[in-house]
């Protein structure tokens, strides 16, 4: 199927560049390990030979949208992806009548590391539930319709824990961020042009790569996203410090659903739960 | 690098009895940026005031502290001796070591280190404060109001004598509203028609007054001062320049329709004015059911059979006023200030099954007994029951129909009904001597200059027969209704065989109370009804500056009331419309254009639409604020995750500094 | 004859040093391996390729008090930080021992930086050899190798019956002080890291290739986080910042990145390298251009770690031979 | 938070209501403990979720944010978006560490000044059982 895929990316990318639709699609190439996908843009059709689409193509393309000015652009996106780009379609970061989407069933892609060779499904798409793209032009694949339930256990196990051992496994973790900020480059929900741990004034967060920094800019990433992270996980991918950032997203994630019945980036209208309310709802807030 | 003053007030022991002021004072001069610390006695008195103006000139202070009582008490007070003394007034701060302070904690020992943690606090927030600067907006000195009931035509004459323009805007083809429907008004008994015309007519005749009648608010834009609003004006399909009202027209007319004005009793015709004293006196045809429109339709499709083409309206006016050519236009027209006024309707009985869901002729609402009483209505002044046009003999009258009854969600009373009620009986006798009525009643609520004589009068002088208790269930017999309830103080069951029964329907907001108020981005309540700004002590006035409501649309009234509120709403009117310019308070959201993204989630959570866009020389559409209409509520920078807006008075930089005086290593 | 030291007593050895001085080394933490201060020597990690951040941090940490001023009644006082305590890494791999040699070059010139020497004068390395490279490792490429010992103190290297050991200088000589080394005729094997990148004359190719296409092209995919410089043993930046708190001011330098956005960005807003594109060109021209033009060396020591880091695997070694080409055929390409 | 002892606690009241309630316990004179401190803000609906995580890390042991009680909000809406904000925002800190109990919302309008004094005491009655937290 994935050869297949690549095949039906290389000639609908070669028929849009050639026919002038796209100055550049935006879609996956094998790595220099031989093994891993990488993202690729492809401006030449001679050059689309180059795209790839197997089961490593972990990255999330739509965060390359927002660099593209406008540019009529092509973009390889899986279910996960596709709620990105009906969540920068909502906060007004893209207008889709300059993108088009190859939108493809992602089969789930596995466990990611450079030179790495795994079949071992990645956690977001053993939990996921958005196998088929929200949003295309182009579907490659057929639709997944049956999706499981919510699975919420590794959230569970952690809220088993004393406040106090949650409180050591976040210290133990936010100890070894670098504050290299790859979580939020990666982050197709992150584009402001000033992120508020950089700010120098009001300065939220102090510059020290130290655990109270930490855990604030951690802390806040995730509270960030709230109402908005897609569940690409891409962050926790890209950490080179492996901390678990999707226990917070999947935690807001939870009570999201919970509190407010929804989920992120299922359509390009949707209003975020934060910035909307109902004057009757019970939020177990000051009562 | 700043200058700043600190000043501890002992207001005399309230505090100094408590917080050892002078060890605050000591610990001030030693925090950041502080160049001069004082006490006072009484800081808010004038000896106190001078003292801070002429250390402000000795000490050359840019910045002052004040901590003494709640900011609620005296920020204003002390906003303008700094002034005075050449200080913006916002580079100001208090602390409320009084309230906060020395009020709740008897221990001297934490009062003092308390009182010193919110010195230092205000000290490390005035030192980020910015001199602001009010700004003074435009204004447009004339007057919108929607709803041309008694209400609406009191505000629009108050308005007019101020000198001021105004625009009425009223959906029917008259003015008048339900005042113009009833027979006499309690407790006086003068005649309703005969106090009310007076004043349509002064409408229609003002040279201030602008009166749209048959027309509808569609959009309102803009703030206070500055509205623009899109009015509907419904074609008539009469030139009201030419038409003289003589009437031959709506004599001629051979359709017959139920008329809305006498609720059904009676008909009007094709081309008609609701009542005779209409104002405008002058007719519009009802396109719906005209025979010459109805042709006109037909003729587009030319499917079904032919209908007439009447046209007989066209062919008696002697001016030619008829003007087929008339279509809904809407118009586009500026105002400083809006009054709402959209009245209210009168529950529909249909809903309760006990009492013949409506279904019985003869169980009539009380509104319908107006019109049969009025020598204007269908009957010209004579009761006659609706089934059979005989004299009742027997009416029964029954309370709270659709008020004060959860069951039909109508919790409120109505607060006329006792009265209108007692009216009638009283009526009722007059037209006829031999009637008796019977009134069912859960408790009389006669609150109000002369309403309790007034009500004795029904049951003494007229002989109404006041029964406390509700009535289960009306049943047609033999052309008769019999009405079965119970007499609570008696505590037995009655049975009366009543000619005509009179069910005391409450009040509720007209239907589209809701529809207006939400293109005016005011609010409503459960039943509909507007929402006042302060139900004491700004009755008339919206949370949104520069509309205002009255009358019956914010809640159930009697006539004077209504009255004094559209006179009440005109006055607010007045007095912004009196000036020559709006000052705009400066503690307003603020926009960094180099930061917004343009995810307008601001203008999502706006309450008060104060977000606009803008284009950035780069072509990026980011937002601004209309600080004329933003309040200063800082939802919008919580909204904002780039950090783009800030509130001033109460910037992040300000929160923070004051945050981590208390904590941090 | 080679000096060997029994695994036994090369672990005493370490639990002596760890008594007075503080010694760092490898440690598995979940799947990394990451060097700490370690307490007891279980801790320690002896079977692993390279650690997934590098040693700089105990010559350059993450973040590092400079200074700290007091204000009191109208008086500064000014403390300069001061480093005591004497650090033994363990287990440093010759290519960062390298590049801690390759950061002298900034921190050691005129005036030389204090807290940098403070910490190379208190530090002692005890490097280990590879026995047998990672796939991303070129060291030999940049000018080093799996068993060079000119950057650290002693050298170790893996030998059936313990570890080989080559004293260096007179630091690594004190510190073995006392240690019983028994005499062996093993020969360490030296291995090779075959791994080779065309780094001849990659200077110049960098030069030429400085206005061609192919960088903006290649930041295309490019995230611009600041993983590659943190994980890099060569990169030096920092930031810089004042804490107050109260009366007290702490100065404080921490790592920074010209990959992140205000890393260039000056008063009034203007940033000169705000495209992505010159923006990730300034990385390597740094390590292959300027650096070698201002200190000799090449800013790069074959390590691999940012190979292996780079989420959307920007590859130095890839680049280094597209450049060499590019290169030779620049002004083809055009920006 | 200087010579106090006993829990740090930071509170942020809407002006509108909490904040004048907060003065009607002192013109009622209803005595409470003097740990916490007042940061004044115009609607609960202003302050955010970063200042109160903020708060934490920089060491205090509790916050608390009061405003109108929802359907009183003096800008019609604020409380209803606070509502929101801090529902999320307690679980968040919770599931990091930072126990729910620490972090309290609380309705109290213009006229309770009695509750905000009972609100306070309990508060800080419970911080005491629960000790103080160091500054991460």
């Amino acid at each position: 199927m994935e050869t297949e895929y690549t095949k039906q990316i290389r000639d609908k990318a070669r028929e849009l560049l050639e026919n002038g639709t796209v100055e550049c699609v935006i879609g996956y190439e094998t790595g220099t390990d031989g093994i891993n996908a990488r993202p690729a843009f492809i401006y030449d059709p001679a050059d689309v030979e180059r795209l790839v689409f197997d089961n490593t193509c972990s990255h999330n393309l739509v965060k390359y949208l927002l660099n593209m000015k406008g540019k009529p652009t092509a973009v390889v996106v899986k279910g996960c992806d596709s709620r990105a780009l009906n969540l920068l379609l909502a906060e007004k970061q893209l207008q889709r009548d300059n993108i088009y989407v190859i939108g493809v069933v992602c089969p789930g892609v596995v466990e990611w590391g450079w030179n790495k060779q795994s079949d071992k499904l990645q956690k977001r798409c053993v939990l996921c539930r958005q196998h088929t793209p929200l949003i295309h032009d182009i579907l490659l694949g057929e639709p997944v319709t049956e999706e499981p339930p919510p699975d919420f256990t590794d959230v569970a196990e952690m809220e088993a824990m004393s406040s106090e051992e949650r409180a050591a496994f976040w210290q133990e973790q936010v100890e070894r961020c670098i504050r290299c900020y790859a979580c939020r480059q990666a982050c197709p929900g992150c584009y402001c042009i000033d992120c508020f741990v950089e700010q120098l004034d009001p300065e939220w967060v102090g510059i020290r790569i130290a655990p109270g920094e930490n855990l604030m800019w951690n802390t806040i990433r995730a509270f960030h996203l709230a109402g908005r992270c897609v569940a690409c996980n891409e962050c926790e991918r890209v950490c080179p410090v492996n901390i678990p950032l999707s226990l917070l997203n999947r935690k807001l994630e939870q009570e999201v659903l919970d509190l407010f019945d929804y989920r992120p980036g299922m359509s390009e209208d949707a209003i975020a739960p934060l910035i909307t309310f109902k004057k009757d709802e019970k939020l177990g807030i000051g009562e | 690098m700043s200058r700043i003053g600190v000043f501890i007030c002992h207001c005399g022991t309230n505090i100094g009895g408590v917080v050892n002021v002078p060890e605050v004072v000591e610990a001030a001069r030693h925090m950041p940026l502080v160049v001069f610390a004082d006490e006072n006695k009484y800081t808010c008195s004038e000896v106190g005031q001078a003292s801070i103006r002429n250390a402000i000139a000795e000490h050359k202070l840019d910045r002052v502290v004040i901590a003494s009582c709640s900011p609620r008490m005296h920020e204003n007070t002390f906003r303008r001796t700094v002034a005075a003394a050449g200080i913006n007034p916002y580079l100001l701060e208090m602390a409320n070591i009084r309230e906060h302070c020395s009020w709740v904690h008897s221990d001297s020992r934490d009062a003092t280190s308390k009182a010193i943690d919110l010195v230092r606090m205000a000290v490390s927030k005035v030192a980020r404060h910015e001199a602001l600067f009010p700004r003074q907006i435009g204004l447009t000195k004339r007057a919108l109001i929607i709803g041309g009931g008694v209400t609406g035509i009191q505000a629009a004459l108050d308005i007019a004598a101020a000198g001021h323009e105004v625009v009425l805007v009223e959906k029917e083809p008259s003015i008048g509203g339900r005042m113009a429907q009833l027979d006499k008004t309690f407790p006086t008994l003068d005649c309703s028609a005969c106090i009310l015309t007076p004043k349509m007519v002064d409408v229609a005749q003002h040279p201030n007054i602008t009166l749209l009648s048959y027309s509808e608010v569609v959009d309102v834009r803009g703030f206070v001062g500055n509205f623009e609003v899109d009015i509907l004006r419904k074609a008539k399909m009469v030139d009201y320049d030419k038409c003289t009202g003589c009437g031959l027209c709506w004599q001629a007319c051979p359709e017959k329709i139920p008329s809305e004005f006498n609720l059904g009793l009676g008909y009007r015709t094709a081309i008609y004015i609701p009542f005779a004293q209409a104002v405008p006196n002058k007719p519009v045809i009802d396109i719906a059911n005209c025979r010459y429109e109805n042709y006109r339709r037909w003729k587009e499709t030319e499917q079904g059979p032919e209908p007439p083409q009447c046209r007989i309206c066209e062919g008696v006016c002697p001016t030619e006023a008829i003007d087929r050519t008339q279509r809904d236009e809407i118009i586009t027209e500026k105002f400083g200030a809006i009054i709402v006024t959209t009245g209210f309707k009168t529950f529909d009985h249909s809903v309760y099954g006990e009492y013949g869901s409506g279904k019985y002729p003869d169980v009539i609402s009380s509104l319908q007994l107006e019109r049969l009483m009025s020598a204007a209505g269908p009957t010209e002044g004579e009761v006659l029951r609706p089934s059979d046009g005989a004299h009742p003999r027997s009416v029964v009258f029954i309370q709270c129909v659709g008020s004060r009854d959860d069951k039909v969600n109508r919790p409120y009373c109505s607060k006329v009904c006792c009265m209108y009620t007692a009216k009638h009986a009283i009526m009722l006798k007059e037209h006829d001597p031999d009637v008796q009525c019977y009134v069912f009643y859960i408790d009389i609520r006669a609150g109000g200059k002369d309403f309790e004589e007034f009500a004795r009068r029904a049951q003494d002088e007229t002989g109404a027969l006041y029964l406390r208790g509700r009535v289960s269930q009306i049943y047609q017999k033999d052309g008769k209704l019999v009405v079965l309830g119970e007499d609570s103080l008696m505590g037995r069951p009655v049975e009366i065989t009543a000619d005509l029964v009179v069910l005391a329907t409450g009040m509720e907001a007209s239907e589209n109370a809701a529809e207006v108020a939400q293109k005016l981005n005011i609010s409503y309540n459960a039943y509909n009804f507007l929402i006042e700004a302060h139900p004491k002590l700004r009755p008339v006035e919206t949370q949104t500056d520069g509309i205002f409501i009255a009358g019956a649309a914010v809640g159930p009234r009697d006539i004077p009331d209504c009255v004094a509120h559209g006179s009440a709403a005109a006055v607010k009117a007045v007095a912004l419309l009196s000036q020559d310019s709006l000052t705009t308070d400066p503690l307003t959201s603020v926009v960094d254009p180099m930061k917004c993204v343009g995810c307008f989630a601001c203008r999502e959570v706006c309450p008060f639409n104060a977000v606009e866009e803008q284009t950035t020389r780069d072509g990026r559409i980011i937002a601004s604020i209309n600080e004329s209409v933003c309040k200063g509520c800082g939802l919008c920078v919580v909204a904002c995750r780039p950090g783009a807006i800030n509130l001033r008075g109460f910037t992040n930089q300000q929160l923070l500094s004051e945050v981590l005086t208390l904590v941090g290593r | 004859m080679t000096k060997v030291l029994g695994r036994s007593e090369l672990e005493s050895w370490l639990g002596e040093i760890m008594r007075e001085r503080t010694l760092v080394a490898p440690r598995r933490i979940d799947d990394l391996v990451l060097f700490t201060p370690v307490q007891s020597v279980d801790e320690i990690a002896f079977d692993f390729d390279n650690t997934n951040l590098s040693p700089k941090e105990f010559f350059f940490p993450r973040t590092e008090t400079l200074f700290t001023t007091v204000y009191k009644d109208g008086e500064v006082e000014l403390t300069p930080a001061v480093i005591d305590r004497e650090t033994v890494i363990f287990g440093i791999r010759p290519c960062d021992a390298r590049g801690i040699a390759i950061c002298d070059g900034p921190y050691l010139g005129d005036p030389p930086d204090s807290l940098w020497a403070q910490h190379r004068e208190k530090t002692t390395l005890i490097g280990l050899a590879c026995t047998r490279p990672a796939p991303q490792c070129f060291c030999s490429s940049m000018g080093s190798a799996p068993n060079d010992s000119s950057n650290v103190d002693i050298l170790l290297t893996e030998v059936e019956d313990g570890y080989a050991v080559e004293v260096i200088t007179e630091k690594g000589e004190n510190l073995l002080q006392g240690v019983e080394l028994k005499d062996s005729d093993v020969k360490p094997v030296a291995p090779s890291c075959d791994a080779s990148v065309p780094a001849d004359g990659i200077v110049e190719a960098v030069k030429k290739s400085f206005d061609d296409i192919y960088w903006s092209r290649l930041a295309d995919r490019c995230i611009h986080c600041n993983i590659c410089a943190y994980v890099c043993p060569t990169c030096y930046c920092f930031d810089i910042r004042d804490y107050k708190r109260g009366d007290v001011i702490e100065r404080i330098r921490t790592w920074e990145s010209c990959q992140s956005k205000g890393f260039t960005r000056i008063a009034g807003g203007y940033d000169p390298r705000a495209d992505k594109g010159s923006r990730l060109r300034q990385r390597f021209c740094h390590k292959l251009l300027y650096f070698p033009e201002q200190f000799g060396p090449l800013g790069c020591v074959g390590c691999g770690r940012c190979v292996v880091a780079c989420p959307v695997n920007i590859d130095i070694r890839e680049i280094i031979s597209d450049i060499q080409e590019t290169g030779a055929k620049v002004g083809q390409g055009s920006n | 938070m200087s010579a106090d002892n006993g829990p740090r606690i930071i509170g942020f009241l809407c002006n509108w209501c909490s904040y004048a309630g907060a003065d009607m316990a002192g013109t009622s004179r209803i005595s409470y403990p003097s740990n916490i401190r007042i940061i004044r803000v115009p609607c609960s609906g202003r302050v955010d979720p970063m200042i109160i995580v903020k708060c934490f890390q920089e060491g205090a042991d509790a916050v608390l944010v009061a405003g109108c009680h929802p359907g009183d909000c003096h800008y019609n809406e604020g409380n209803y978006y606070s509502r929101r904000h801090f529902a999320l925002l307690r679980e968040l800190l919770d599931f990091m560490g930072i126990d729910k109990e620490r972090f309290r919302v609380e309705w109290v309008s213009a006229s309770e000044g009695k509750r905000f004094s009972q609100i306070v005491s309990r508060f800080t009655e419970d911080m005491k059982k629960m000790g103080s937290r160091e500054a991460v």
